[in-house]
């Protein structure tokens, strides 16, 4: 049986948003932008808390609701991050916004990822365009608690280096030395020094080791299948797995029926899900 | 008509298609309902009678990449020729089996009279249900009191003598219809506020409707374009059908669907049949009646329009 | 990032639409971060403080409320793409045209401005930047019409270097022009004016001329017109033809002369008048007896140059052209039903001013002696009448012929040279002589030449005694004015050319109440007209003088020139777009396109619909026509208009 | 036992009305077949209380529209600004003639909308709900559509009632099975009555035991799903009709610029709108997999969350369907594979 | 009692109608402020549901211009316009709304005065059925 938690928001009035500003927006690539939030009500704000791997409603008024995933760390207190792709009404509605503007949140649902059962392991990460959103979350979380993880290997991928986010955390990625961290593009530019490839190659030339080790992948579907066939060959069983699945969502509290999987309901079950579970469910992605 | 003629029509038409669409009868319901026939002994199971009330027409676009056949009574073949003519259905991946139809029955209102799932038997041009009978022009839909289409406009086969019918029977003056073309144009305003405050925008009137091609995409639902709120009341119930009826405009065949799918009994087809007699006036057009003639408002004439005021 | 500009337009708006009340209202529209009044936005200053105001504030969308958009859409789309916002992003709120200047209380004006506004904010929130396109530009022009305003645009657009087809409807070039005998105000021989730039046409390596044809079938846009062109068959092969004359000579069948306004009498094969350019035969068969009667083939016989054929067909040659030229020029307006106490014709010395012209002319029919024509005496008491059919609401035409009463007085100064003795009288309503050198030009024909000049209206002619009696009143007078005539001339009105309707219908030009083809903007296109890329030159235009048609020739081509010299033109990105996501490839959109800019493409797993942007026109039938509303006309989506219904209600 | 007679019903009806709640009873329509709807009731109207609504009466309680909240954008001091007006609760209303199907499906509602049952924090349904007083017909006969026998104690199923209403020669008798309907029956509308309780109706039944685990077996057959599903035509009638189909769609409207209102309506798994996300991706895009998913939901997924089969058998979908689908027939073919 | 105050949405095409009620204001042509035009490239963008949305919003009356049939800027637009326009009109009664609330016609950009005058009359015919 599901359970809803009930943290934070949730433990209110589930579909009554809080009223957020948008403090600043970052062009990350020509689709994405980045907007951070800070709730109006400041005691809000400070009370606020998630994990990563969480997700959240963001809405403008009138145009109506949409799901992304948290890309700021549990960290952060000053504010929460979404990384909205431009795709349909409400992305494109969101793309209009600029800071200043008036936004409402509901934040945090779902399941995070289970970090707490993962001290003490390695750690990869294996991300795709906007996919990479839960995984800077996730990376920055492991950086904060350094300490608490071994070995960290993380490999982020877009199709051109215009379409890779993050630029500034990339860089700090790159230069710390402890984690190994690689951004690739499918096809290179004259001005791209890095990696030319596709992520489950880029991983697979890593060569994690499985032992005492998790794996976390997302991004576009294409991509997840091909590095989840990776992490295989790379000897990765299906409970060191895990991924996030994106559904259509509007309620984001197990009710209105639209994002289950089967029995499962992507908004309350997941997002996160090891490969173990997923592949009990059935086939409906 | 009896079976004789049918069941061999369907096994001839199943040698060269896929599947036949036809009717069954349903044990629970006690009258027909609609199946799909894909073998010869499937075939065994079809009939005709005056429960065949869908229009298995809808079904077409739905079933592209098959060869179909289909049983098709006069009506229904106008929804299966506008659907060629608007180019949803290719005339050559059909096979149209006419069946000579006596008028079907208002089996909503037969339910409501006498309980669902009663058996409805037609002999003798009588209808008999639960010990009673009445003739049959006394329980017919509206549509087949004024039907002009008895004789089926395509057809590839045909199960009986579909050329031979009896003129359909005049309809009852004392419904609905009567009742609103006697109201003022404000007590219209007012009937349909009110007819459309039972709206639950269940969309069964588009999915039922054969012409209704665009189905997913239909703008009775969207917000590009935004014709309508998605809040279910009268207001808003009633643009979406607005948006419905002015689609509808020179391709409903008048074949009644939308208004039998409607679960909360919304007399759509006044607006349709009103819809339908304003083409015919000004266009001499009626959907489905020719596959040559092009929909009135996909063209125009220069010499004849404006003619009209 | 909203900003909205109200222009006051000095008091044409200010005067009866509060801006204040405006701009406070237009702050508390959503999204709307700046509201400010200008005295005039259209001005340096004004479009340097919208151009500050975007900068500063950051302005993504921009309102501006002020006069018709189209008078300066085009400018303040240019105003803002300088400050560096896309040029779309402007909606432009007509509160002069159609509100300040038609309505006078403040209150309601106001009131219906604040709707507009809050209109024009709805809409400009869902606009989307858009991009124009571009489309390869056919580097030919067609001139249609050959009198001297068709002329002079095909030399000019010629001399720039750019290919031109001069397509004439009549046997020969020259038009109207070329039947004068002299022109006002320097008596300038018309001939020796016009002769010479005919042959210059005739000769230029970049002129295809194309008599005896006109424009039949009109496609394309801008830049990439494809026009059909119908050379209706004369029997005479052009390129054989030397123009010998013998066959006019040799033809058994009269027929009218048109060239010299039925002055005199023609032949049905014949050849207009000596200049003629080409100078080619030509054969009208509705007065040819071979045609009539099945027996006569003279001019074929008499031919030294093997020229005639008789089985010749029309042909129709179809040509891309980037720009068009209409010069149609003026037809005469034929006043003999609406003045019935004129004699309705019956009367053959009531003649127009045409024909007078021609019997004024050397080269006319009387070799320049002025003989009546109704028994060839030459007259001695001429009468001119001005303003028939113009000027004269009783007969429905207001307009004034504006070239009437300078030819009236340069025809009457003619008479006195001819025939020292002869007496003009001019019965005038005002002389309007406004050009250069025109009003002396007038006042001679009263002090040098003796015409008198009578103010008033002739009220009836009739026949008395080999005479004919011409009543009137003269109105400074105040007596009634009875002359008895030799001769009476009609000054008539002018009309557009016969066919210049079906022309402007095909090619898409608007006409005014008496069929005048008209110009895009009374004061900033004159030349232009609302369907890109063509242009008008001379009277097809309104009623106007040589040196006028002449100018607007130049005007026009020099547009003609400026847009042919590119290879590729800016088309609209007010084009219609397909979602092809939802598209469920009904094709209806393809159904109705006027252009056929819509073609099936195979995506999305089937077959769906895709439009040519070169070829669209921005029409919107589609977007109509499409029943879920996934193809959308960019700039009028269905959201933009919806919203602007709602907002304009609330 | 307490008896009423059926004169005295809108008496009893005036009487639930009486604190301003809102009364919602059977009631014909005036369309051309007379279709009976619940529908809130106000005195003089008729009262049908011998045919079965061919809605249910689920949206007494879950509204087909419901404004969530409504907002404004206000501007302040140069800034804008947005302000949500949370809805008030309404008043609980009484649910009049609603059929055993009706009542026992309150369960399932309950356990997703109301805090008490364990649901989520939903101040409508809450609102409503708590103090919901159901007065329930209790069916003597039945039609070939009913099949609620085979769920539970089936016709005799007092789950979800306040009171149950026996009809017999003149009236009912009427049968607490709560505090409230306690209270109720002591009205002096009632009176003491000697008369058994009536036979009740025997329905159809379907085989519904081991279906839960059945179905995920057979998830993968999409021929056995297109071939359940080809006579629907994926209209939402059988999930708006159903007493038990609670999934929501939320939107926003605006009503000019600067106010509108977020709404809560109902929506149905059959539309292919349902689950289609903006990339164009749709995960059930036939109606097969709609079809297949809403006999999951009901028969699988909702067993297997909440303990509880999401169908009470009143036969609504079947009575209804446009195109003859019978939910039944569909539950053998699978039960038979 | 005819409604003193009434407001009018105009659908105007862009080259003849919108141009001819410019004319119309150039000329200082007064006509009653009930209208409130939306300016269209053409007829043809009309979609009858707009008129029908408009009435849902509250308009009075509903004003349809474009250029005479057979002067389309667009060779075709009004053609199929007048067919969908009349279509509508027609259907109104049944749909429950006056149609001497609505109206379309043809003003071209050079009648200036001749769109004074649908403004004035058909201001005055709204106001009488309201």
């Amino acid at each position: 049986m599901s359970t809803i938690p009930k943290s934070g928001i949730n433990a209110k009035i589930p579909l009554l948003p809080e009223r957020a500003s948008i403090t600043r927006v970052i062009q990350e690539t020509p689709a994405v932008r980045t907007y951070r939030l800070v709730f109006d009500d400041p005691g809000m704000m400070a009370a606020f808390s998630f994990e990563p791997g969480q997700i959240g409603q963001m809405s403008i008024l009138g145009a109506g609701e949409s799901t992304f995933a948290i890309s700021s760390p549990p960290s952060q207190k000053d504010y929460i991050q979404f990384s909205v792709m431009k795709t349909g009404v409400v992305t494109t509605a969101i793309h209009e916004l600029s800071a200043g503007d008036r936004v409402a949140v509901r934040a945090p649902m779902g399941r995070p990822f289970p970090v707490n059962a993962w001290k003490g392991k390695d750690i990869v990460i294996a991300g795709g365009g906007i996919g990479m959103a839960p995984l800077r979350s996730l990376l920055m979380h492991l950086l904060d608690h350094r300490g608490d993880f071994g070995r960290i290997q993380a490999v982020y991928g877009a199709r051109t280096p215009a379409d890779l986010c993050f630029a500034g955390d990339r860089e700090e990625w790159e230069r710390r030395d402890d984690i190994e961290f690689i951004a690739t593009v499918d096809s290179g530019h004259p001005d791209w020094s890095g990696s030319v490839g596709v992520v489950p190659g880029v991983l697979e030339s890593m060569s994690p080791p499985p032992a005492n080790a998790v794996a976390v992948t997302c991004g576009p579907p294409v991509m997840i299948k091909y590095t989840l066939e990776s992490l295989e060959k790379l000897g990765f069983a299906a409970d060191q797995v895990f991924t996030t699945l994106e559904r259509r969502m509007k309620c984001g509290v197990g009710l209105c029926g639209r994002c289950n999987v089967g029995a499962k309901y992507v908004c309350t079950d997941g997002p996160v899900f090891s490969l173990r579970d997923l592949r009990a469910l059935p086939d409906e992605l | 008509m009896s079976m004789n003629d049918l069941i061999p029509a369907i096994k001839k038409v199943l040698e060269e298609v896929d599947v036949v669409l036809g009717w069954t009868r349903s044990p629970a319901a006690g009258v027909a309902v609609p199946a799909r026939f894909h073998t010869p002994d499937e075939a065994d199971g079809a009939i005709f009678d005056s429960t065949c009330i869908h229009n298995l027409a809808v079904h077409l676009p739905r079933l592209k990449n098959s060869k179909v056949g289909i049983v098709a009574k006069g009506c229904d073949a106008r929804s299966i020729v506008q659907l060629i003519v608007e180019g949803e259905v290719s005339r050559d991946r059909i096979r149209v089996i006419g069946v000579p139809c006596p008028g079907v029955i208002d089996v909503k209102r037969a339910w409501r009279c006498y309980g669902f799932g009663k058996k409805i038997e037609d002999a003798g041009g009588r209808v008999h249900m639960e010990g009673r009978s009445v003739p049959r022009e006394e329980i017919l839909l509206h549509k087949c009191h004024q039907c002009r289409d008895q004789e089926p406009v395509i057809v590839d086969l045909a199960a009986g003598d579909v050329t031979s019918m009896t003129p359909p029977p005049p309809p009852d003056k004392s419904g609905i219809r009567e009742r609103f073309a006697a109201m003022s144009i404000t007590e219209r305003r007012e009937f349909w506020r009110e007819q459309f405050s039972r709206c639950i925008r269940c969309y069964a009137c588009r999915e039922a409707c054969p012409l209704c091609f665009c189905r997913d995409v239909c703008s009775m639902q969207t917000r590009e374009p935004h014709w309508t709120g998605g809040q279910v009341n009268a207001i808003e119930s009633e643009m979406a059908q607005q948006v419905r009826i002015s689609h509808m405009a020179g391709r409903c065949t008048g074949c009644e669907e939308c208004e039998r799918a409607c679960p909360v009994g919304i007399p759509l087809m006044l607006l349709l049949e009103e819809q339908n007699k304003i083409i015919e006036e000004l266009f001499a057009y009626r959907a489905g009646a020719s596959l040559e003639d092009k929909p009135p408002l996909l063209t125009y004439d220069i010499n004849r329009d404006g003619g009209w005021r | 990032m909203i900003g909205v500009f109200v222009c006051q337009c000095g008091t044409n708006i200010a005067a009866t639409v509060s801006t204040d009340r405006v701009v406070q209202a237009a702050k508390s529209m959503l999204g709307v971060v700046h509201a400010e009044s200008i005295q005039y936005t259209c001005s340096d200053p004004g479009q340097r403080a919208i151009i500050d105001a975007i900068q500063q504030k950051g302005l993504t969308r921009v309102v501006m409320a002020g006069c018709s958009p189209r008078m300066h859409e085009i400018t303040f789309r240019r105003a803002i793409g300088r400050a560096g916002m896309n040029p779309f992003m402007l909606e432009m709120v007509n509160i002069r045209e159609q509100c300040s200047w038609i309505h006078s209380g403040i209150d309601e004006t106001t009131e219906k401005a604040i709707d507009l506004v809050r209109k024009g904010v709805a809409r400009v929130r869902r606009q989307k930047p858009l991009q124009p396109g571009s489309s390869p530009v056919a580097r030919r022009a067609l001139v249609i019409g050959a009198g001297v305003a068709g002329i002079q645009a095909a030399l000019d657009i010629a001399d720039a270097g750019i290919p031109v087809t001069l397509v004439e409807k009549s046997p020969t070039i020259g038009g109207n022009m070329a039947r004068l005998d002299k022109t006002f105000p320097t008596l300038d021989c018309s001939s020796c004016i016009l002769t010479p730039r005919m042959v210059e046409v005739k000769q230029h390596e970049n002129i295809k001329l194309m008599v005896n044809s006109e424009v039949e079938k009109v496609r394309g846009y801008i830049g990439n017109f494809e026009i059909d062109i119908r050379k209706k068959a004369s029997c005479v092969i052009e390129e054989k033809c030397t123009g010998c004359l013998i066959c006019q000579e040799k033809c058994p069948s009269k027929a009218p002369d048109d060239f010299n306004a039925c002055a005199g009498e023609s032949k049905a094969i014949s050849i207009p008048f000596p200049q003629a350019v080409p100078l080619v035969a030509s054969l009208r068969k509705e007065y040819c007896r071979l045609f009539i009667s099945g027996k006569c083939s003279v001019c074929q016989k008499v031919c030294p140059a093997d020229a005639i054929d008789y089985g010749q067909e029309d042909t129709v040659v179809t040509e891309k052209f980037g720009a068009v030229v209409v010069a149609t020029g003026f037809g005469l307006y034929d006043w003999k039903q609406s003045y019935p106490t004129y004699g309705m014709g019956m009367y053959p010395d009531v003649i127009n001013a045409l024909k007078y012209e021609r019997l004024l002319s050397a080269s006319g029919p009387t070799g320049g002696h002025i003989e009546r024509p109704s028994d060839g005496k030459e007259p001695r008491d001429i009468v001119f009448i001005s303003c028939i059919g113009s000027r004269d609401e009783s007969v429905g035409r207001p307009q004034c012929c504006s070239i009437g009463c300078m030819y009236m007085a340069k025809q009457a100064i003619l008479t006195k040279e001819h025939i020292p003795d002869s007496q003009s009288y001019i019965f005038y309503i005002d002389v309007r002589a406004a050009g250069k050198g025109y009003d002396e030009f007038a006042r001679r024909a009263q002090t040098d030449f003796g015409a008198i000049y009578i103010r008033g209206r002739v009220g009836k002619i009739y026949p008395r005694g080999g005479k004919l009696v011409v009543m009137g009143t003269d109105t400074l007078a105040g007596d009634q004015v009875e002359i008895e005539a030799d001769l009476v001339v009609l000054a008539t009105g002018l009309t557009p050319a016969e066919g210049a309707g079906g022309l402007a219908r095909r090619l898409n030009i608007s006409t005014d109440g008496q069929g005048f083809m008209a110009e895009g903007h009374p004061k900033l296109k004159p030349v232009e007209t609302n369907t890109g890329g063509v242009f008008l030159a001379g009277a097809c235009q309104g009623p106007k003088d040589i040196p006028a048609s002449v100018a607007q020739a130049g005007a026009a081509a020099a547009k003609v020139i400026g847009l042919l010299s590119r290879e590729e033109i800016e088309t609209s990105p007010m084009v219609a777009e397909v979602n092809q996501l939802k598209c469920t490839g009904c094709f209806k959109c393809r159904d109705v396109c006027p252009y056929g800019a819509i073609e099936n493409q195979d995506a999305m797993g089937g077959q769906v619909a895709h439009v040519i942007a070169s070829l669209c026109q921005g029409c919107g039938l589609c977007n109509v026509a499409c029943p879920p509303g996934v193809i959308s006309l960019k700039g009028y989506t269905d959201n933009q208009l919806i919203a602007e219904v709602v907002e304009v209600l609330r | 036992m307490r008896f009423i007679a059926e004169d005295a019903i809108p008496r009893l009806l005036e009487h639930l009305a009486g604190g301003g709640r809102t009364v919602w009873a059977p009631r014909v329509v005036r369309d051309s077949v007379n279709t009976v709807l619940f529908a809130p009731w106000s005195a003089g109207e008729p009262v049908e209380t011998g045919a079965y609504t061919h809605l249910s009466a689920k949206a007494a309680l879950l509204p087909p529209t419901e404004r969530l909240f409504g907002f404004g954008y206000l501007q302040a001091a140069g800034e804008e600004r947005i302000e949500l007006e949370p809805e008030e609760p309404e008043e609980s209303p009484v649910l009049f003639g609603a059929r055993v199907c009706d009542a026992r499906a309150l369960a399932a509602l309950d356990a997703l909308f109301f805090p008490a049952s364990g649901g989520f924090n939903d101040p409508g349904y809450a609102g409503r709900r708590s103090g919901l007083t159901v007065i329930t017909l209790a069916c003597t006969t039945c039609d070939s559509a009913c099949f609620c026998s085979s769920f539970g104690k089936g016709p005799a199923e007092t789950d979800g009632s306040d009171l149950i209403l026996y009809p017999v020669a003149n009236g009912f008798l009427a049968e607490p099975v709560t505090d409230a309907g306690s209270e109720l029956v002591r009205l002096d509308l009632f009176q003491d009555s000697r008369l058994e309780k009536p036979e009740l109706a025997v329905t159809a039944r379907v085989e519904t035991a081991g279906l839960r685990e059945k179905f995920i077996d057979l998830f993968s057959d999409i021929d056995l799903w297109r071939q359940v599903s080809e006579k629907c035509l994926s209209c939402g009638f059988c999930a708006y009709a159903c007493p038990a189909c609670h999934c929501f769609n939320i939107f926003d409207e605006m009503s000019g610029d600067r106010e509108g209102e977020r709404c809560r309506s109902w929506d149905s798994c059959m539309f292919y709108s349902y689950t289609l996300e903006t990339s164009g991706h749709n995960p059930r895009p036939e109606i097969a997999h709609r079809y297949r998913n809403r006999i999951g939901h009901k028969f699988s997924y909702f067993p297997a969350n909440r303990g509880e089969i999401l169908c009470t058998g009143c036969g609504r979908c079947i009575r209804g369907c446009p195109a003859g689908v019978d939910i039944r027939e569909v539950i053998r073919t699978v039960q038979e594979r | 009692m005819p409604k003193t105050e009434v407001k009018i949405i105009g659908f105007l095409c862009n080259w003849c109608s919108y141009a001819g009620a410019d004319m119309a204001g150039t000329a200082r042509m007064k006509q009653p402020a009930s209208l409130r035009a939306v300016r269209l490239p053409c007829t043809g963008r009309v979609n009858p549901l707009l008129v029908l949305k408009a009435f849902r919003e509250g308009a009075d009356g509903v004003l349809v211009s474009g250029c005479h049939p057979g002067d389309c800027h667009y060779n075709e637009g009004n053609y199929y316009a007048r067919r969908r326009l009349e279509v509508l009109e027609r259907m109104l009664p049944a749909l429950g709304i006056d149609p001497a609330r609505f109206r379309y016609t043809w003003v071209s950009a050079s009648e200036g005065a001749k769109w004074a005058d649908v403004v004035n009359e058909f201001t005055q015919q709204v106001k009488q059925v309201i």
